[in-house]
């Protein structure tokens, strides 16, 4: 059985239970055994690298230098926000070793060597295309997804290392080609949810997050698909505050592409967490659910 | 035996060449002969002491052949790749000499040898070898057998020497330079020392002092070293021969490792793989340039 | 016995400040061989050199040592000082002390002991220099011009009309380059086509211009005044000498639905075609990847369709023919490849030139690029003149520039300008106003550079008479709302995003050398910068030679030029071309290396590390006319002089003359304590 | 030599340098009026595809404390080619004379072209402060002074 690191961070434990719950079941499935990093703490967020540079380079490093004492190979931080956090720390101290040694040096970690790769969920299934396509029970067929890339996951390159094009991403069109989904070509993919502005600036997010599922629609979508609890929760729960200012009509499920990726391998509904959305997740669950059981 | 003898026989009867080139019993061991009759071809042997690298007698500098005809030579696997040497720098055309490769499991140290071959009693170049049979030759013959494993103690001396520092280095080469009574003989044995006039023995200008002194002898390494770089084929003659014991092989180890690890290059016997000496990459490494 | 005389420079305050030249001049007599010493004030003064020349004369010198400045600097000078004494001028050298020495160096008794040093080095080897005379070449004196395009064409012209015959490859079908697809050129707005046609037919008629087009440079051997170049002519599969151009072939071809190259990809052609009316020549091609008859043959099937062939009344069509070999002699070659288009980010194979995903380029049609605008905008072109969109064919009224794609970006790959893009992107939105008068253009740049006689006024003009909005700063993204085009972008000057709807994005694509130019390079032997442009052998003073002689270098092949500055250039190397044909011979530095025939031991370790092939192999006979070694023999017209092959030859049988190993020994030893 | 009394050791620095980057380096140098030490004596050559591993041999054996390498970056010869052949070569020899015990810190190799005087500066100031810092190479110059035949044949070659 593979074994892959896995830093939570604070939505998973909170607001994005289900992203939590439904990652675990995938690579469950998947037979990858997911190990939590040892006292994790908080990756800086948006606020530590204010607060200075090596607070925000030393605060991630904490939980890359526990990972690598654990023996962890890589990491997989499923919220685009950790993941930046962790991979720019990973990518600073690579590229400045005084920074590093610094950091070493804060962190009492002699040891410290840097050597943990930090990944992002469309790295991991990327990586693990063949697996999952072969794990496929529930083909999502003549499903039309919107593949919601938002800021942060294939970007800046520098960090990501590249893995797909910044500014024309394919990676997730990719995993949902592979579990049977048809993606739809739509233009809002890279633009921004709002992030943290959700609680300082709402109506900003409730304007960014309308164009965008609008969008979507247009293109034909019937669910958008993401892989940021962030951007999740803006897109999913804001629906309602959006309809009630006349920016958005009717409902558009958005789901976590653990969740998506859940359904096709025949997991159950309820075990996906898909039950824990604000916008209803029954126009797909009733598609491909009814077959899940079966298998589930 | 039975089987070269014949080949020898059959070759020489024919007429396809005039003389075979290989080892015969003698009075001290196994030593090179000039067979030229065929009836003379039950005097070739092979067995562990013939470890003369035979291919130093192509090298047309060397009057030997001259008058003999059509040559045949007796090779082993680390021969070949001195005769691949010989016909990559143009000294000999692969068309002029049959090449009778020989089936090797490693030599003796010496052509006296009276051991029986072990892992303790095999000559140190052979650790490790992997070649059994020349791939550049016109007849293989010979009983297959199997190699010795490496890594060979000079292998393991060269990183020994490593270790030390460089002062270190200084005294232990000092030490064995000394014995060096600058007689060339690693010169004239070596297979790819053919040069019409060694530097060694030039005198305007005089870049290596004919002296047995430290200052002398440690440019004359230096020069054969360097020379060899991409060209020694890691026969072990020049060490057997030194009269003063001096560990020769373990430099042009060094100077190998060095080829082989930044230019991947090992000796080959085959006459077409360029050598490392005339060629380049633009991305050989450079981390020792500022 | 040597008789060396030393002249030590003060060169005013220059050296003399920190050195004490005249130490120096007195340390030196006392060295062995030294017999005249004497320092100057300046010896490159005509006084001073009067000194060198006399003492040559009056104390029978056999070397001279100037200890002055750097021999970059004066080395020439003395030489000829030298040789006017009648002293060959190879035995004088120079000991630079101003440059090593005086310049760098405040402390006195330092600067002093050093610059004896630097003279005693000098002194040691020039008692070795030997009396070399300059090596005299013949000169085959014809022309290799490579690449018909404008730049191709006026040096092929000019170097004809200097009486001089020109052999002319073109890789496409027909000469006229990208020239001939432009439309109008700035900053007159006259006609591309109309301008350059006369020059083609030029070409095709002058009785000393033989051109091969559709053909490729194979390989090059050879030297300054004596190439051997090979050229590949590739089978058109139409018999030149049978064909009339009448075009029939082309009419009958079913195929018809091939993207034509010459307009980007915005016009079709057929398998059979000629690229366009004007084409010189005027010869149809066959397309060997798109006719019907080759991809049955590739896939062993009999052939089917042959309706050119049907349709030829001259019976010109060959089916079978086979591109051909042919050699020609040339004593200079002019480089004359041009430029293509960044492809902006699209099938390049190359990793650091991706990006720019956000614009949609090759995936929204109406995003295209400069080349592709001005086939819209050609008389000649698929729309017969008319900006027509490519998604629907209609009329934009909103139109898009975005300047600096690629370019002066070195995140994809081009840290560089691309010279041109300011202009013909100006160009573009006039040729928009005249044709749609209700159009508005607007132009996205990040500096207007419009360096160049009646540039800055036209773009000036585009701005003020024209209309086009120019709004400084960068598009960040483009996307398609049902039949618009949305601009998401940002104006640096009044620090607002702008969003804005388009019917037509056109890109100014960075211009970069053609593929396969760094292999044509290393066929030449010529240097090129990491993008692939041709290096010129000086920036300043030497701006159309290449690191090799006698390869010389024109357009944009170099770096990105426009059409004046081709043509410019190309007159220039003609210039070089003519100039270097005007005797029959030709002079070299004798700085090449020698064999010593009775020492080679023939393993070429020589032929292998030397850079220009220079080394041949030189049978040596015995009185009975029998081979009896072969020989390394250096060929003094290839030899630069770099010395590889001695460092290299294990027996140091071959010298270097000028620097042989007894010079340089000599001054290692003078070094020593 | 060794006995310089109070005097600070100068090490003595032979360059052998390409005419047409690093020489001319060197003269940007001067014109540009670097200051640097002034222990470095230049050799001219034309490429450092001419500078033969023997010129460094016989520049330690004339009394030679470090020996400079320079040329055109790869990519830059004048000659297309020679630094190339030279980077081969010195790789090969800088391990080599490591390994008979000569401080690699007593050479330096170095890509000086024609526009980097102060490159130039640098190197010859890093050469002289680290060949200062190893002292004079008096190892070398004792091997001729130190005959060491009989006394070492006697402890050395095995029975």
């Amino acid at each position: 059985m593979a074994r892959i690191g896995y830093f939570p961070g604070c939505s998973l434990h909170g607001t994005s239970r289900e992203y939590d719950e439904s990652l675990r079941a995938l690579l469950a499935a998947m037979e990858t055994s997911v190990e939590e990093i040892d006292d994790w703490s908080c990756c800086g967020a948006s606020s530590a690298h204010q607060g200075g540079r090596l607070l925000g380079v030393a605060l991630p490093a904490r939980n890359l230098a526990r990972a690598e004492a654990q023996g962890l190979a890589e990491v997989l931080a499923p919220c685009a926000a950790c993941y930046s956090r962790l991979a720019a720390s990973r990518h600073e101290m690579d590229r400045d070793p005084d920074l590093a040694a610094k950091v070493r040096l804060v962190l009492a970690r002699e040891d410290f060597r840097n050597g943990v790769q930090v990944k992002n969920l469309l790295q991991v299934l990327r990586d693990r295309l063949t697996d999952l396509k072969a794990a496929v029970r529930v083909p999502l067929k003549d499903l039309k997804v919107a593949c919601y890339y938002g800021c942060l996951l294939v970007r800046p390159p520098e960090v990501t290392g590249g893995f797909d094009d910044p500014e024309a991403p394919s990676s997730m069109e990719e995993i949902c080609r592979a579990l049977g989904a048809t993606p739809v070509a739509w233009n809002r993919r890279l633009d921004c949810c709002g992030a943290s502005l959700s609680l300082a600036r709402s109506p900003s997010v409730i304007r960014l997050g309308s164009t965008i599922l609008q969008d979507a629609r247009k293109a034909g979508a019937e669910v958008v698909v993401t892989a940021c609890p962030m951007c999740h929760s803006n897109l999913d729960f804001r629906q309602q505050a959006m309809r009630h200012r006349g920016a958005l009509e009717g409902e558009m499920p958005v789901l976590f592409l653990s969740e998506l990726a859940g359904l096709a391998l025949g997991l159950p509904p309820k075990v996906l967490g898909l039950h824990r959305h604000f916008v209803p997740t029954g126009s797909v669950t009733s598609r491909f659910a009814a077959a899940a059981g079966e298998v589930g | 035996m039975r089987e070269l003898r014949d080949l020898a026989r059959r070759l020489l009867e024919e007429g396809s060449v005039q003389t075979v080139l290989g080892w015969e019993e003698g009075p001290r061991g196994a030593r090179p002969v000039f067979v030229r009759r065929p009836e003379e071809a039950e005097r070739l042997i092979f067995d562990p002491r013939c470890v003369h690298n035979l291919a130093a007698y192509l090298s047309p500098r060397r009057p030997h052949l001259k008058g003999l005809g059509r040559i045949a030579i007796c090779v082993k696997p680390c021969d070949a790749k001195a005769v691949a040497g010989l016909i990559r720098e143009t000294q000999v055309a692969r068309d002029q000499v049959v090449l009778i490769g020989l089936r090797c499991g490693g030599v003796l140290p010496d052509p006296e040898g009276r051991e029986t071959l072990s892992g303790e009693t095999v000559a140190d170049r052979c650790r490790g070898c992997p070649d059994r049979e020349p791939r550049l030759a016109d007849h293989v013959v010979g009983t297959a057998a199997e190699g010795f494993p490496g890594p060979s103690r000079r292998q393991q001396k060269v990183e020994e020497l490593l270790a030390l520092s460089p002062d270190d280095r200084w005294r232990f080469w000092q030490q064995e330079l000394a014995r060096c009574v600058r007689c060339h003989a690693c010169r004239q044995v070596c297979p790819l020392c053919f040069c019409e006039q060694c530097i060694a023995d030039k005198t305007r200008p005089r870049w290596v002092e004919s002296s047995a002194h430290g200052r002398g002898n440690l440019a004359w390494h230096i020069s054969r070293a360097m020379h060899l770089a991409g060209r020694c084929v890691d026969c072990g003659e020049c060490e057997r021969v030194c009269p003063g014991g001096i560990p020769l092989g373990l430099l042009t180890r060094r100077v190998a490792k060095t080829v082989g690890e930044r230019f991947g290059w090992r000796p080959s016997d085959d006459p077409a793989v360029p050598s490392p000496v005339g060629t380049w990459r633009p991305e050989d490494p450079q981390e020792f340039i500022l | 016995m040597a008789r060396i005389g030393v002249f030590v420079c003060h060169c005013g305050e220059n050296i003399g400040r920190t050195v004490d030249c005249a130490r120096v001049a007195e340390a030196l007599r006392d060295l062995p061989g030294v017999v005249h010493s004497v320092d100057y004030k300046y010896m490159c003064s005509d006084p001073g050199q009067q000194m060198v020349k006399q003492a040559i004369a009056e104390k029978g010198l056999t070397g001279v040592v100037v200890a002055a400045c750097s021999p970059h600097m004066h080395e020439k000078t003395f030489r000829r000082a030298a040789s006017g004494a009648g002293l060959n001028p190879f035995l004088c050298e120079m000991a630079n002390i101003r440059e090593h020495c005086s310049w760098i160096h405040e402390d006195r008794e330092m600067a002093t002991a050093k610059a004896i040093d630097i003279a005693r080095t000098l002194v040691e080897k020039v008692k070795r220099n030997r009396p070399l005379k300059t090596i005299q070449i013949p000169v085959t004196r014809r022309a290799l011009v490579i690449g018909g395009g404008i730049a191709g064409i006026q040096a092929a012209l000019d170097i004809a009309d200097g009486g001089r015959e020109v052999v002319l490859v073109e890789k496409e079908p027909s000469i006229g380059g990208h020239m001939s697809q432009l439309s109008e050129t700035f900053p007159t707005l006259d006609c591309s086509q109309c301008i350059l046609t006369p020059r083609m037919v030029e070409v095709y008629q002058h009785p000393r211009i033989r051109l091969y087009a559709y053909s490729e440079v194979e390989s090059v051997q050879g030297y300054i005044g004596n190439f051997r170049v090979t050229i590949r002519r590739k089978a058109r599969s139409v018999d030149e000498d049978k064909c009339n151009g009448c075009g029939a072939c082309t009419q009958a071809c079913p195929n018809r639905k091939v993207p034509s190259e010459f307009e980007c990809g915005l016009g079709k052609r057929p398998a059979i075609y000629v690229p366009f009316p004007q084409a010189v020549p005027n010869l149809p091609t066959i397309d060997r990847s798109r006719c019907l008859l080759f991809l049955n043959r590739a896939k062993g099937r009999p052939d089917t369709c042959k309706k050119c062939a049907e349709a030829c009344s001259k019976g010109a069509i060959d089916f079978d023919q086979q591109d051909r070999l042919v050699t020609e002699e040339v004593g200079a070659i002019v480089v004359a490849t041009g430029y293509q288009v960044y492809s902006i980010g699209k099938e390049t194979g190359r990793d650091d030139l991706h990006g720019y995903g956000e614009y949609g380029y090759g995936t929204l049609p109406d995003v295209i690029d400069g080349l592709q605008f001005e086939r819209l905008a050609s008389a000649s072109g698929p729309t017969a003149g008319r900006i027509l969109r490519p998604s629907d064919g209609k009329e934009p009224k909103r139109v898009v520039f975005l300047q600096c794609i690629g370019s002066r970006d070195p995140a994809k790959g081009m840290e560089y300008c691309s010279k041109i893009c300011c202009m013909y992107v100006a160009k573009h939105t006039m040729l928009y106003k005249h044709k749609v008068h209700d159009g508005q253009a607007t132009v996205f740049y990040m500096d207007i550079r419009a360096a160049g006689k009646g540039y800055d006024e036209f773009t000036r003009r585009a701005i003020e008479e024209e209309g086009a909005r120019y709004i400084r700063g960068r598009v960040s993204r483009i996307w398609r709302d049902g039949e618009v085009l949305k601009v998401q972008g940002f104006d640096t000057l009044s620090g607002r995003p702008i969003l804005m709807d388009a019917d037509l994005v056109v890109l100014a694509t960075a211009v970069r050398p053609q593929p396969g130019i760094e292999a044509l390079a290393q066929k030449l032997n010529v240097s090129y910068d990491r993008h692939g442009f041709i290096n010129e052998a000086h920036p300043k003073l030497r701006p159309v030679e290449t690191s090799t002689a006698g390869v010389f270098v024109a357009g944009a092949c170099q770096a990105p030029r426009d059409i004046p500055d081709s043509v410019a250039m190309a007159s220039a190397t003609a210039s070089k071309v003519l100039g270097l044909f005007a005797s029959e011979m030709l002079e070299r530095e004798p700085t090449v290396a020698v064999v010593n025939d009775a020492l080679c031991a023939g393993c070429f370790h020589c032929e292998r590390v030397c850079p220009y092939g220079a080394v041949e192999h030189r049978e040596v006979r015995n009185r009975a006319g029998q081979v009896v070694r072969v020989v390394a023999y250096v060929n003094p017209g290839v030899c630069q002089g770099c010395g590889t092959c001695q460092a290299t030859c294990p027996s140091k049988s071959v010298e270097l003359q000028g620097f042989t190993d007894d010079q340089v020994y000599q001054q290692i030893q003078a070094l020593g304590l | 030599m060794d006995g310089e009394g109070a005097r600070p050791f100068e090490p003595r620095i032979t360059a052998f340098v390409c005419n047409w980057c690093t020489y001319t380096g060197a003269d940007l140098a001067g014109t540009s009026r670097l200051q640097m030490a002034a222990n470095v004596r230049i050799i001219r050559l034309p490429c450092t595809g001419r500078i033969d591993p023997m010129f460094i041999v016989k520049a330690f054996e004339r009394g030679a404390d470090g020996v400079i390498v320079s040329g055109c970056h790869p990519a830059d010869c004048h000659y297309n080619a020679g630094n190339y052949h030279a980077r081969r070569r010195f790789a090969i020899f800088r391990e080599l004379v490591d390994f008979l015990g000569i401080d690699p810190g007593r050479l330096t190799f170095s890509w000086v072209s024609a526009s980097e005087g102060a490159k130039w500066r640098d190197v010859v100031n890093e050469t002289v402060d680290r060949v200062r810092r190893l002292g004079p190479f008096t190892a070398y110059r004792e091997l001729v002074t130190d005959p060491p035949v009989t006394r070492v044949i006697g402890e050395e070659v095995p029975a």
